[in-house]
Order: structure tokens, then C-alpha cells, then sequence
């Protein structure tokens, strides 16, 4: 039934001369290029774009689409992601052309509505964090990582100390190291007790003068809350260091507990997570960080700040980093966020993140039986299955279990990640699944723990394409087409 | 709670599967002393109908750029979106999706995602081009960090007609990475050859300059692309999608990287984002890539597919050593910019490109045929070009045009403080005639 | 790959309690509900409806949606149904508040706009035609069928005329006699020639003073111009009779021939085909019909008029039917045609019609080889292939053929119709397809005059389901879930 | 042409393939002498960008009662509706299909209409829906013509508190089919009892009557019913599908035929169309229903699936014996219909129909209360009611409103001369106390 001829590639849809002309004559003038530009600025040819008619793109994308799986078609429990239903309703309203067709440098009294709604976003991200300072800036975690580790740099030069030294648990995401070197500093790992906490003993070892900044993720990657991130943070501050706080997991604590109660300084939301942001298929997000008032002078300039009734932009920040993007920010994600945050309320923020954890716990409790968790009996929002002993024992990786997951209608949870783990499968579930659909995970899952391991490393069965050769796509990268 | 399905007796029967009593002993893992003990100080949640009510009562204290007589450039500008890009990416399966971790359950995200690296390639006449950057300006500046890793030197030549807010961002991330940046001076609007040549040096990782520049002329990129690479430097080169329908491509004129903000085509302005950046280089520098690649390979029945590919240059696999820290990145806006691109197809790109330069070209010569305005540069430009309001100064005559419901800008003081009381003034496909003439009756 | 679960019945995902509130509180003071309603008219329990969440709703629906082809999707030669592109311009136009959101009664000075709009649809239709009376009110081409043969009624019994016939070709769509039932006329059937025309003797011999109307299809649903047609409406004509001229496929001859021109006194348009409407999976359609001046003053009411430069809706008319359903009619439908209309001006209709009348004959060339078209070798906008002979070959029906189809990645041809055609497969590819997907499809269609005939009995193989037990289902109807 | 995929060679092979020279030749099957030999007089085509912007000043010469506190009723209305009914209706999947007479690849369309189906009858308590008509007012006339057909009797009574456009059309439909109308008068706003028994006679085939009625009042549906089958005659009841949060259902009162106008679930106003016809009826009249009915089954492999069924009651099969005429109908207001109910469930139903209660009665109280207004009737209502302006005329009200942007009526007296003066006001859940007050102190 699939439609295989609309799938092929643009670039072999396109028949020359099918394009039509797609926008009106010029009611202006007209001169002739030659007149309007010089000669040397000019390509002697247009782009050498395919060229399709309007029926043919609609036709190509919309079987495209199809070949995908989504949180709007599929449970899809993407560890470390919140891949929570994206509300239709914040699609509609982020689309009002009053939100979605302002100019970033509009005058400022024509976009008293947006300041207002970006200065509310600045003033909830604050109390959800327990953090007064926040930037909406940064375009998603990792840049906002990166922003708060150059925050944290120009707070240190501010005050004349040089540290060099970023720690980050070893169960770090791969954004954490990869942003501290960005921002100039040296990585230093430490280590996790068998439970996956951060080993203190470790931490006090690496702990010293040079450390500017500990990263920290809490609850952690392994969907465990660091019971001792209070002791943690003193440790830290002893040496005069600063803590920051990967807030990709914030869905499990929305309202529970505070980053800046329990001690960090610093921090990143992913609005795309906790927010309902969509995740676009690879973005975009949005990487608002919130920090303590010490460090609120040295957060990218502009902030939005309010004047009696009015507001504005605020670019007057003489300790500012300065900028880490153009304009404003990804507002239209920002925008979202708002929405999220408004249906919800103090008390519907808090039942989404409770809700998050029962249905993980749950999944957790069911799972186990059959499937081995190498840390914590008990999970936040999420947690790492292993698929080390089914290895062992049947041969069956963690990759085949995915693949089998596919073929069962289930989107495959995170593989391989956190590294900690082997054959780690990390799962979760989120607060807007049912019941119904976490039982029928299970079913699945325990299925496959029994079927035939041959038929899980042919697997997946029922997808578009079978298991692709990353091995020869690595070798000899085709990144665009016509090339071989 | 809307988004909740688990009714009060799936939630008990939950409970009682995991052992416990409450939600609340779920969270026995966090010490009590850290608990909130209050609700948090949010407004109390709203219904649909409400949340409709409260964000177009929000939205109605705003005046749509699109909507109205918008001039206003600087990087974001009001190009016409068709219909068919909403639809596109409205498509559930497309936005509701995340990265392609799952290649045999994501083709429709990675065949786009290589159709949108094929586009580029084409478009910019460079080797490759990755998935996606945040935006423009942090786009440039990933540009800038591989022509600084690739030449491991540490100078930075940057045309000051560069976008100010690139250059902000640059500064930002070089901060603490020991590289300095020297500014190339624009004194006629554009950069002088022999400014630039005296900036690039043997220790010059790269050139940075944009095509057309902040202030809506042409760079003589020809010519600078001679001086980058006479001093082994890298040159690169930041432009507008829509201008490629006519200017020469930076493959055509020897850039090695190019950045570009993907706004202007099918995204809307949307206060600033999210936007689309644009990167793309010549084919030695594909192993320092940042951020995603998707290639295409063949499956276990030899049927093309694509993945995520090169994946060694990414913070998941190389952690501190990888070629960037970016993770999600705007792969909407690629799809955006994609279905755009597919749409216009080269006759559709180099018509958008045509009309603005006919317009710009009308409205230049309406706006200064009084005297109270008068162009700032006498140099080509193609959709934008600087004004300068003669004894008025610059936000008054924003203002005037405001209260007409027109927008024009911005001004340019606050980034260059001799060009205190310039402005500039975009004009895209949708403006019309009239639109023009009463934006000139009004200031000119 | 497929989600099974979400597309459980509603009532089968239906868990009570999981729908949330979704209406805001009350802002006016309450009072109790018994003492405002009497308790007799009170049900004593609310309607036992499903009860689903938010997200659960919107992954059931989505994923039945992937159940389906579409135009969107699949090439759709679904003849009589002029399947063509429905652009999505059209749809975000119509759904623009100024035209989507007005009430039927608002003010007339409140809806200048959209009263311009439908007198500019009027005009269109009445130039497009040759037919200077229009009504924009019926629903439907049935409807506007039945609206025009009641308009045909009140002319007749305005003149004092008793007619009760009403004829119409074998070839006719059911719809035509059933609209002349329901019109209250006596219904008699004209043959065909071989050549698939109007048989014009046996049109004569029914010919008499008490034939009302002619409805004939021109192009006729072989898809050929009866070239008689000249004669055919003189010869009714002289008897005193009305010509009615079914326009289901006008999209062959739009610009190039006009129903007013060759002698129809009354049409009904399908804008849902012609002009573009989307189907709607089965509506909405619209049926605007045109006739002539002598019967315009019939026409049902409201219709709209200028004045001076102001529009408004004329319900002041003496001898009109009245009305035919409730309001203005399917306005939204009757947007997308005038975006439609707009979009092609009068050289882009006449070429879409040129061009839906080149893919059908392109189409017939390459089919007529290996599968029998028995009348005509040209056609217009369709044509109607017969698989009678490969069925007297190989066993493989018209129905077989069509599942074949489906597996290709095709949607079938109507089927079966017209009546006249033994194993009839209607094909209609329209204007907004390509020769590429053409070929493909005449590839697949040429496989499957070779294909093994019981992999047709058995087809389709790839679809959701098989072929359903279609005898069951009327045996022991279940029409609603929860029954059996 | 925007929607023509073949380009000029594509086309020239073709015409090769066909063997003809030209595009014109094969036209050949027209004569000459009727061809038109001009061009059609139309405007010219418009490009997208062209036609946004005169779609857009059309638009802006509207008032969009949506967005304007709107008070207007009469069987349209301006309820709330969920972002996700847009979303699924929208589905390219959903609403560029047709009719699915291939069931295998329709399994979408089939399913949702027989959830639509089974959710129309959960609403109305009847034994069965079919999937839909034009509107509420032929849907009404398809249900007496049911009633005609079965009863085969010739008279039809019907109260004069009917919508007066179904009513007109009931007129239409029976011109010609010798059948005689008795209407029954609403002296007090609604049917009395007595004034129903006297009309309903042997001869009557079904009694017509609407709930709550076009007035907004509530009519005695129990008595009618008894009334009406102690004559043998049908009823047949026109209800607002809102109303069921709280009304008695049809099926509960012993209705044997049920027309509503399905606009309210989930569908713009859009100026009157495209709407709903919903129809329902007990069992027994399921073969004499008109329009499609799916049906549930299995497929060879003995999976569940869904079909068209029955359709020997149908054109396509039965021609002229059809029990109508009806083909395409309006299946994707069916499906917005399904999504609203599946959204709302049974409290959302009950919460929406109470706040138009509570707000009508509070709107009722407030615009009554200083004199110049006054309640046409003493009735219950739910939703709307009828108001006399005293002294003044219903029209001045109507423009009084407007002038403030607000929107009320329609008045009556087009369609009742003796309630010349009066006009209807009706009060959805998304008016707003403010909205009220604000009409109040502009009318009372
Ligand atoms: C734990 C953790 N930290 C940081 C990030 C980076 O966030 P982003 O992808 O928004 O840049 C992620 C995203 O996957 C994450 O899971
Ligand atoms: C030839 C013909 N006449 C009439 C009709 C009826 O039109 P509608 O379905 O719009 O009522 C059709 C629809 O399929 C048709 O093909």
C-alpha cells in the first residue's frame, strides 16, 4: 500500500520545467539585473534546485512523514528525552500571527504583548528553579550549558580567580563535556558508587582551587535522585566552586524540589522536555538558564525588564557575556513553554512530574521481573534497564531489543546511554501515557525477552528498511545525493 | 490535569503494583529537607478556552510585521511562506518526532534531513552541508571555531559590516579561548580591499564577511576570497538564502565555510526564532563538522536508506573532543527551509531574489527622492540598503512610520555610533508598490 | 511498525475518569440546576460517551488516518470523483477567522466581505456555465440535482404545465434518478448506442409532452463528449421539455464548451471535484447550479445581490422553491472554489482542463494495449476500461484488478460503473498528476493483467485489513460498537 | 499553472504516445460550433502570495462573530473548539480521501464513521445513526420523509416552533409529493399540549417538533410522544446536540426519528456551512434510512474491519427506489463531530451544555432587568431565549450592538409577524461574565 514512487528523492522527482512560477508580477519598475548589480556579484546560472510541482512536494512529504514513528502515533520512551505529547493547543496559539509574525527588532511598543510573556517566562523559570537570574537566550540544552559555563568563566574573571577545571559525574550526558571544552575549561570525570550516585570520596579527591564548575545532573541519568546533592553542593562551595545543574530531567520535580534549594547555582531547562516543546525531529528546542543572584549580572544581554507597566529589553549589562545567538531566542519554543506552564499551574505542574514518576516506577516494577536494573529499585521519571545478562544468555543486545520493540509498534527507548551501563536501555515512560499503553510496553517487552534470537538481530521486520549499514555509510559518507 | 490519562483507579492500581502506598513515597528519595514545601507562586492552571482567551489577548497587544507595511531588516525578514511549508510541518510524524536515533523508524526525518543537506549544497554551490545549526550568527561562529581548529592559528579577521550580532556571539565564545579578532573596517559601507589585506595575515585563521553585508551592499568577495587564501586563511562567508537566486555562489567565488541564517526562506519571524542555521564547507573540513550528518547507505536487504552518520565528530560519542557541543539542533527548519526550497525551485528562488531587488531598488529611490532621507552608501544592494535621516534622527523617523503601522529598521547607533541617525530599510517579494509610495509620501 | 493499540475502538480505549475537565470554571453566579431546568425535561444520567484523554484521542486518530490513501498520498483515479489536488492555499484561506468564524445572521454590514465573495462565486459559475441564474445554496451535486429538478417543478407549474417525466441516459449516476424521485417525477430510461451516446431514437420514441427533463452527463460518464448534444437539446426543446446537464465533469471543458452554449437549461457544479474541494473522506461537498434566465426567478432563496456598492441576500422572491437546507449553504466549500477560480483565471481553467483531457487520453493509449476500452478511442477527462475479457481469460475481475492496485501502491479506479460497461474501471487521473506517476501506474496495471490470478483473488496483501466479508456485514448489520 | 505537474516536453511526449499533434485535437469530439471562442471572462490567475492578500482584504471587511462577543443564535453557534479538532480534521489522510468504497485502504475513514455512528447514538439514546447528512434542516426533512414512507400515510404536523428554514424546507421537499403540512401553533413559545392533539390525526405520519425549540424553550416532549403514538403517527424531534449534557435524549422520550444540526459539536460557524446533518432512528427504520451506514465485519483473515453496508438502500444501487438521493455528505464534519464528543466525554458534554445554562439564565437576568428588554416567553430555556425590545425595534437592537462590536439576534419577524420586535440572544460557555455585562449595560 505504501506509495514507494513518491518517496524517491526530490532530486529524481524533479523534471525540469515543472515548477511554476510561484509569486506575482513586479508592480514596481523594473530594470534589467545587469543594471541594478554588477557583472562580478552575479551567478551566471540559478541554483541548480530540483525543480517540482506543488502536487509532487505535498505527495513526497506527506509519504515521507509516514515512515516515521512519533509521539503522535506511537509510545516513543526515548530515555533522557520527555518525549511527552506536544499540546495542539500551544501549536495553535504559538501560530497566532500576533506571536509568530513579530520582527525581532520591532519597536518596542508594538510588542508589549510578547515582553510581557517573555518576562512571565523569566519570572516562572525563577520560582520553578529556585534561581532568580534567568536568561531565555540559549537555543537548547547544550547551548545553554555552554552559556552558563561562560557565565560562570566571566563570574571567576570578575572576581579575578582562575579556574580551569570543569567535573562532571561519569554518567554525563555527552553535551556537558563537549560544552565545557567549548567554554575553555578541562574536563575531569568522576566516578559513580555501584548505586549510580556521584562517589563523594571521588568528588572530595578532584575537588580543589582549579574547579570552577561541577556538573551535575540531578535526578541523574540513571533516573535516580542524588540523595547527597545537599552535601554535594557544600563540597563545592567549600572549595569556592560552583554547581550546575543539567536540568534535562526537571519533569520529575516540578514543584517537589527546587535546583536552587538543594545548592546549584547554575542551570539549563530543555523547554522541549519538561515544557512539551516538540521535538521537530531534531529540534528546535530552547535552553533557558536560570542562575543565583550573584551570577545574574554576567548572563547574556538582552533580559526583559519591566518599567512601571511597561517592558522592555534590557541590553544595558556592562557584565554580561554578551550574546550566545541572534536575536532574542527561540521564542516560538519559549512561547510554548508558556502555554505548558499556564494550563498547568502550580498544581498541574506538580501531578505531571508525580505522574512522570508512578508511570516509570511502574514500568520499572513491571519490567524488572524479566529484565535486569542494575541500579536503584525505585526510579524518578525514568530508568536504565540492562540487557547485559539477556547478552549473556541468549545473545539478545540491547540494539536487537530495540529493533524488536519497533516491530511491536513501540518506539525503542535510549540504547547504549548512560555509558555506565551496559547494554543499557533507558526508559522513560513520561506522565501522558496510559496505563494501557505502559501494560502493552510490557507485554512487548517480555515477549521479546522470550522470542527467537535470531528473529530479533534480523529484526526490525515490519519498518520501511531493515537495520542499515552504518559501518559503510561512515566509510564512505554520501552526504548528498547524486554524489555516487 | 488535561494531558493526564491515568484515571484515580489506574493510578492506584500502579501504586499497588510498584509497593507503595502513595505517589508521595515515590519521592522518598529526595531528602525532606530539600522538599518544596509549598505550592509553587505560578497562576493557577487554565483550561483551553481560557489559555485561548489569555494568549490572544496577548497577542493582540502586538502589531504583526507580516501583517502590516513591514520593512524592517537587519537578518529576519518578511518573505512569503506558502501554505504547503505549514502543512509539512504541521505533519504530526514530523514534529513530534526527535532525532533519528531509530534510522528503520525515522526515514521520513533522515531523507528529508539529507534531501535538506543536498538543497544547501546546492544552493550555497558548497561540498556539504550539515543538518541544521541554531541559527544564523551561532552558525557563523561554529564556522569560525573549524577554521580555527582546521588552520590551528589563532587570529580572526572579521569584516565590521558583519552582522553586530554575529560579531557579539563570536566575541562571546572566543572569550576564553585564546584567539583574537581583528576588525576589518567598513568606512564606505562595505569592506576596502586593502583594509582587508593589511587585517589577513599569516596568522589569520579565517576571513569572516557577509554577502550582502549588514548593511544591505556587496562585498567584493572575489577579491577577498584572493586576499584569505594568499595568506593560507580560511574565508568565510555568511549570506541570504533568498540573494543566492541571483549573487554568486560562495562555491563559485573559493569560500571554504559557509553560514547563513535559513529564516528568510519558509520560516516565520517569530520575534527571533526559532530560526534555521545554515553551515555548510568544502569537503576537507567534513570531519570537523559540528552537529548532525545524515548519509545514505543501503539496509540488510540492500534497499537505500539514510542514518545519522560520522557520528565520531559528536559530544555523545567524543564527549569533551567532539567538534561541537550541539545535540538538538532546529531540524523543523530544515524541513521548513527544505519544503521551501523544493517549492521554488531555482526559477522560484532567482524570481523572490529578483523581485526584492527591483522593489529595494523603487522604494531606495522613493525614500531619498525628497532629501529627508538619503542613502547612507552608494553602493549596489539587493533587499536592503541604509538610510540616513538628515537632521531628524533615526528613531523618529521610526516612530513616524510606527504610528502609520509601518515598521522600519532598525537603527543603527547603538551597534555603530558614527552611523547614529541611519536606518535600515528591507524590502521583500510582499511588499507592493502601494505599500512603498505610502511609506514614501509619509517620510520622504 | 503499525500502532494496533491506539486504533482500538473509542469505547474500547474508553477508561472512566481519564477525560479531564475542559471547560473553565463558571463566571457567573450558579445556581442550582433543578431550579432552573423543570426536572422532566432533565436526563437523569449524562450520555454514556467514551472517556479518553487528550493525548489518547489524538494518537487514536492519527493513527487510523495512516489507514487510509488519499490524494494527498496516493495517486487516485477514482473515476467521476475528479480526485485532483486540493491545494493547501485553499485551506488556509478559508480557515482565515474573517471568512471562518461569521454566523449565518450576522448583520449584512458586518459581512461585506463574504457577501462579495459568494456574489463573485454567482458570477463565476454563471460565466463558467453559460447559465446567468445561480444559486449557491445546495449541498451537493445530488442536491443541487435535486434543487434544479425543483426548480424545473415550479417553472412548469408556473405555466400551468403538467409534466411528470423525467429522462435520463442508462449511463446516468444514480444520483440522477434518485434526485428525479424525490423531485416526485417518474423516472424512464433512454438507451446508449454502441458507441456509448445517447441513443437519439430511443430519445425520440420517449419523447412527448409529458417529458419535464432531460438529465443528461456531458461529458457522459464513459468520458465522451456526446456530439450530438446540439440535437439532443433541440429535440427536447421541442417538445417544451428542460435539458439538465449533471456537471460531474466539467473539468474536461472548462473555457472550451459551455452547457449554456450547447443548449442545457439547468446544471448543477461539484466544486468538490471541478473546483478542488477536498472530498472530506465523504463530504463536504457543494452542488451551486446555473440555469438559464427564464428560470432564474425559481431559484431558491436567498441568493446574493448588489446593490450600489453594497452586497446583500435577496429573500424576496415571489416565485421561488424556497429553500433547500438550512442557511447560506456549504460556504467553506464554495471559498476553497473561488481561491480556486482565482488561482487559475481563465487560461489556467481551460488548461487544466486541457490538461486532465491529455493524462486521460495518455492514460487510455497506454492502457488500451492490454486491457479493453470498449467505447471510444479517445476520451475526455476519463475513460472506462473493461476487464470483462481478462476475466474470461484469466478469472480476474474488475474488483481483483482494483485490489491489485492497492498492493502497488495505487488507489483503485471506480469500479463497476457505469452500469452499461460489464467490469467497468472508471479511471480519472486529472490534471495534477504526472506522466512519471502515470507510467507507474500503467506499469502496475500492465503486472497485474500477467500477475497470478489467485494473488488477485487474494489481494490485497498489504493493506490493513483483507477484503472484508461485505455479506455479513449486511446479513446481521452491526452499526454501532458494543452491539454483538 | 500552479497545479500542473507535466512540463512542456512531458506533455509533448504525451500527445507523441496519444498520436495526435495537439492538445486541441483531442477536443475534436466537440464541434466546432459549440466551442467558446473566447476566453472565459474571469480575473486573471493569481499567484499564492497575490491571492493571500486579496483573500485577506475580503476577510477584513467581516466581522468574525467568533472573535467578537457574539451573542447570535437560531441553529448556529459559536462554541469552543479544541485546538485537536482542527488538528485531526486537518489530516491530509483524513480529508483528501473520499467516499471509501475500497475498504482495505479506507480503514481510517470506515472506522472513525462508525465511531461517529456509535457516538450519535450514545448522545441521542438511538438505536441508529448514519453517517451523516447535509445539514440539520435537510436531515430533518430526510427523517419525515422516513416517516412518510413508512407510515405511508400523507400528512405531517408540525410545530411552529421548528426552525422556520427547516420548516421552509420541508415545504420545498414536499411541493410536489402531495403531502399536506398541519402546523401547530406556539402561542406561548412553545407546543401546547392540546393544540398537538388536535393536529395529530390518523392521517398524520410523524409529528415534527424541535428541542429546545427555535425560540429557546423547552417543549414538553414526553406528552408530545404520547400524543403522537397514541395516533400511530412517528415522532420525529430536531435537538441541539449541546442540549444532551443535561436534556432528556430522544431515544429516553420515545422518539422514533432524531435530526439535529451537528454544527455545534466541534464545527465553525463559516456562514452557514459546510454543517452537520446528524439522523438517527430505532432499529426498525434502519432500511428506509438514507445516506451511508458502516457496518462492522471481518476480513478473510478474520480480523475486524469496517464497511459501507446496506447500500442497497442507496442511489448507486437502487436509483429512483433509493431511499434518497444523497451521495457525498458531509463526512468530515462527521469525523470533527467524533473528535469533539471523544474529546469532551460525558462531563465535558454536561459541563459545556450547564455553562451555556447558567450563562443564559445570568444573560437573560441581566438584559431584562432594566425594562427596555423583556422576556418574550415564560419558559424554561438552555441556551438562547427570545426577547422583546420595547418600543423599539429588534432591528435597532441588532445595530445598537454592532456599533459596540457585539453581535445579537436574529430578530424574528422575517419569519413570526406577530413577534415583529423580538429577537434572540444565545449564550455559549465561551461568553464571558464581562461579555454579558458589557451587552447589558449597552441594552437594558
Ligand atoms: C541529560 C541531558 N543533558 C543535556 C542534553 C542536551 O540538551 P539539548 O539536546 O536540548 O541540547 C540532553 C539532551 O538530550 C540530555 O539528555
Ligand atoms: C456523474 C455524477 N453525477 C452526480 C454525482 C453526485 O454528486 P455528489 O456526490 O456531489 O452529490 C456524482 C458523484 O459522484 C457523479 O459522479
Amino acid at each position: 500500500m505504501r506509495n514507494q514512487q513518491a518517496t524517491q528523492l526530490l532530486f529524481e522527482l524533479s523534471r525540469p520545467g515543472s515548477a511554476a512560477p510561484r509569486l506575482p508580477a513586479c508592480d514596481v519598475p523594473q530594470r534589467p539585473v545587469g543594471e541594478l548589480l554588477p557583472a562580478w556579484a552575479l551567478s551566471e546560472d540559478v541554483p541548480p534546485l530540483p525543480e517540482l510541482s506543488e502536487p509532487d512536494v505535498v505527495r513526497h512529504y506527506v509519504n515521507l512523514s509516514q515512515l516515521n514513528m512519533s509521539v503522535d502515533t506511537h509510545f516513543y520512551p526515548l530515555g533522557s528525552c520527555t518525549m511527552k505529547y506536544n499540546p495542539k493547543r500551544n501549536e495553535r496559539l504559538a501560530s497566532l500571527p500576533g506571536l509568530a509574525d513579530l520582527h525581532p527588532y520591532q519597536p518596542e511598543s508594538s510588542i508589549q504583548g510578547m515582553l510581557e510573556l517573555l518576562y512571565e517566562c523569566q519570572a516562572f523559570l525563577a520560582e520553578i528553579s529556585g534561581l532568580p537570574g534567568v536568561s531565555l537566550q540559549p537555543a537548547a540544552g547544550a547551548h545553554g550549558e555552554l552559556t552558563a559555563l561562560l557565565v560562570a568563566a566571566a563570574y571567576y574573571r570578575n572576581r579575578g580567580e582562575q579556574r580551569s577545571v570543569v567535573l562532571l559525574p561519569d554518567s554525563a550526558h555527552g553535551t556537558n563535556p563537549a560544552s565545557a571544552a567549548m567554554a575553555g575549561f578541562r574536563v575531569v570525570s568522576v566516578g559513580s558508587t555501584a548505586e549510580g550516585m556521584v562517589d563523594l570520596d571521588d568528588l572530595a579527591a578532584n575537588l580543589d582551587g582549579q574547579v570552577a564548575v561541577l556538573m551535575i545532573t540531578n535526578p541523574n541519568t540513571l533516573g535516580l535522585f542524588e540523595g547527597q546533592i545537599a552535601e554535594i553542593t557544600r563540597m563545592v562551595h567549600d572549595v569556592g566552586g560552583l554547581v550546575y545543574l543539567d536540568g534535562a530531567n526537571m519533569n520529575a520535580i516540578m514543584g517537589i524540589t527546587r535546583p536552587g534549594d538543594f545548592g546549584a547555582d547554575l542551570m539549563h531547562f530543555n523547554p522541549h522536555k519538561t515544557f512539551s516543546g516538540p521535538h521537530g525531529g531534531g529540534g528546535p528546542g530552547a535552553g533557558p538558564i536560570a542562575v543565583t543572584g550573584a551570577l545574574e549580572p554576567f548572563l547574556p544581554s538582552p533580559v526583559v525588564v519591566k518599567d512601571g507597566d511597561r517592558f522592555r529589553l534590557d541590553e544595558d549589562r556592562p557584565k554580561s557575556i554578551g550574546r550566545v545567538r541572534g536575536f532574542f531566542g527561540n521564542t516560538g519554543v519559549l512561547v510554548r513553554m508558556f502555554c505548558y506552564i499556564l494550563t498547568h499551574g502550580p498544581d498541574g505542574l506538580r501531578r505531571a512530574s508525580e505522574n512522570a514518576v508512578l508511570n516509570a516506577n511502574y514500568l520499572l516494577s513491571r519490567v524488572k521481573p524479566f529484565l535486569s536494573v542494575p541500579r536503584g529499585t525505585r526510579c524518578m521519571h525514568e530508568f536504565v534497564a540492562s540487557a547485559s545478562e539477556l547478552k549473556a544468555q541468549r545473545g539478545v543486545s540491547a540494539m536487537d531489543v530495540a529493533k524488536g520493540l519497533l516491530d511491536r509498534g513501540f518506539h525503542a527507548p535510549t540504547v547504549y546511554f548512560p555509558l555506565i551501563v551496559r547494554e543499557a536501555l533507558m526508559i522513560e515512560p513520561t506522565e501522558t501515557e496510559s496505563k494501557a499503553t505502559l501494560d502493552a510496553f510490557v507485554e512487548a517487552l517480555f515477549r521479546i525477552t522470550e522470542e527467537d534470537p535470531q528473529v530479533l538481530h534480523d529484526a526490525p521486520h515490519t519498518t520501511p528498511v531493515s537495520r542499515p549499514n552504518e559501518v559503510q555509510a561512515a566509510r564512505q559518507p554520501v552526504l548528498k545525493a547524486g554524489k555516487n | 490535569m488535561p494531558y493526564l490519562p491515568n484515571t484515580i483507579s489506574d493510578q492506584q492500581a500502579m501504586l499497588d503494583a510498584i509497593g507503595v502506598s502513595s505517589t508521595d513515597e515515590l519521592f522518598a528519595m529526595i531528602p525532606d529537607a530539600l522538599r518544596l514545601k509549598r505550592p509553587l507562586d505560578l497562576p493557577p492552571g487554565m483550561g483551553e478556552l481560557e489559555l485561548t482567551r489569555h494568549m490572544t489577548a496577548l497577542a493582540a497587544r502586538n502589531l504583526p510585521a507580516g501583517q502590516s507595511a513591514g520593512f524592517l531588516g537587519g537578518g529576519s525578514y518578511d518573505h512569503f511562506i506558502p501554505a504547503v511549508v505549514d502543512v509539512i510541518a504541521s505533519r504530526s510524524e514530523f514534529y513530534t518526532a526527535y532525532t533519528p536515533y531509530q534510522p528503520e523508524a525515522s526515514q521520513g526525518t533522515l531523507q528529508a534531513m539529507f534531501e535538506y543537506q543536498t538543497l544547501i549544497t546546492q544552493l550555497t554551490g558548497m561540498d556539504v552541508s550539515n543538518a541544521s545549526m541554531y541559527d544564523g550568527a551561532s552558525a557563523a561562529v561554529e564556522a569560525v571555531l573549524m577554521a580555527l581548529s582546521a588552520t590551528r592559528r589563532k587570529r580572526v579577521a572579521v569584516a565590521r559590516s558583519v552582522h553586530p550580532e554575529t560579531r557579539q556571539v563570536l566575541e562571546t565564545y572566543l572569550t576564553n579561548l585564546d584567539v583574537a579578532i581583528d576588525l576589518v573596517d567598513v568606512p564606505e559601507g562595505a569592506v576596502v580591499p586593502d583594509d582587508a589585506q593589511r587585517a589577513v595575515t599569516e596568522q589569520t585563521a579565517c576571513l569572516l564577511v557577509q554577502q550582502p553585508n549588514f548593511f544591505g551592499c556587496l562585498e567584493p568577495m572575489d577579491e577577498l576570497s584572493r586576499i584569505a587564501h594568499a595568506q593560507g586563511a580560511l574565508l568565510v562567508t555568511v549570506v541570504d538564502p533568498i540573494s543566492l537566486g541571483l549573487l554568486k555562489r560562495p562555491g563559485e567565488y573559493g569560500a571554504d565555510l559557509v553560514a547563513a541564517e535559513g529564516q528568510s526562506l519558509g520560516c516565520p519571524m517569530g520575534f527571533g526564532g526559532p530560526y534555521l542555521g545554515i553551515l555548510a564547507c568544502s569537503e576537507k573540513f567534513v570531519r570537523r563538522m559540528p552537529g548532525r550528518l545524515v548519509g545514505e547507505t543501503t539496509d540488510r536487504r540492500g534497499k537505500r536508506c539514510y542514518v545519522l552518520t560520522l557520528q565520531t565528530r559528536e559530544q555523545h560519542i567524543r564527549r569533551e573532543k567532539a567538534t561541537s557541543n550541539i545535540c538538538t539542533n532546529q531540524g523543523l527548519l530544515a524541513l521548513r527551509a527544505s519544503v521551501y526550497l523544493a517549492l521554488m525551485g531555482p526559477q522560484g528562488m532567482r524570481q523572490v531574489a529578483e523581485l526584492c531587488l527591483q522593489k529595494t531598488r523603487y522604494a531606495l529611490e522613493q525614500l531619498t527622492a525628497g532629501g529627508v532621507l538619503k542613502p547612507a552608501f552608494n553602493r549596489p544592494v539587493l533587499k536592503e540598503f541604509t538610510l540616513r535621516a538628515a537632521g531628524e534622527n533615526a528613531a523618529k523617523v521610526v516612530e513616524k512610520a510606527l504610528a502609520e503601522g509601518m515598521l522600519v529598521g532598525p537603527s543603527l547607533g547603538r551597534w555603530y555610533p558614527e552611523l547614529d541617525g541611519c536606518l535600515l530599510v528591507a524590502v521583500t517579494e510582499k511588499r507592493t508598490r502601494d505599500d512603498i509610495d505610502r511609506l514614501a509620501s509619509l517620510l520622504a
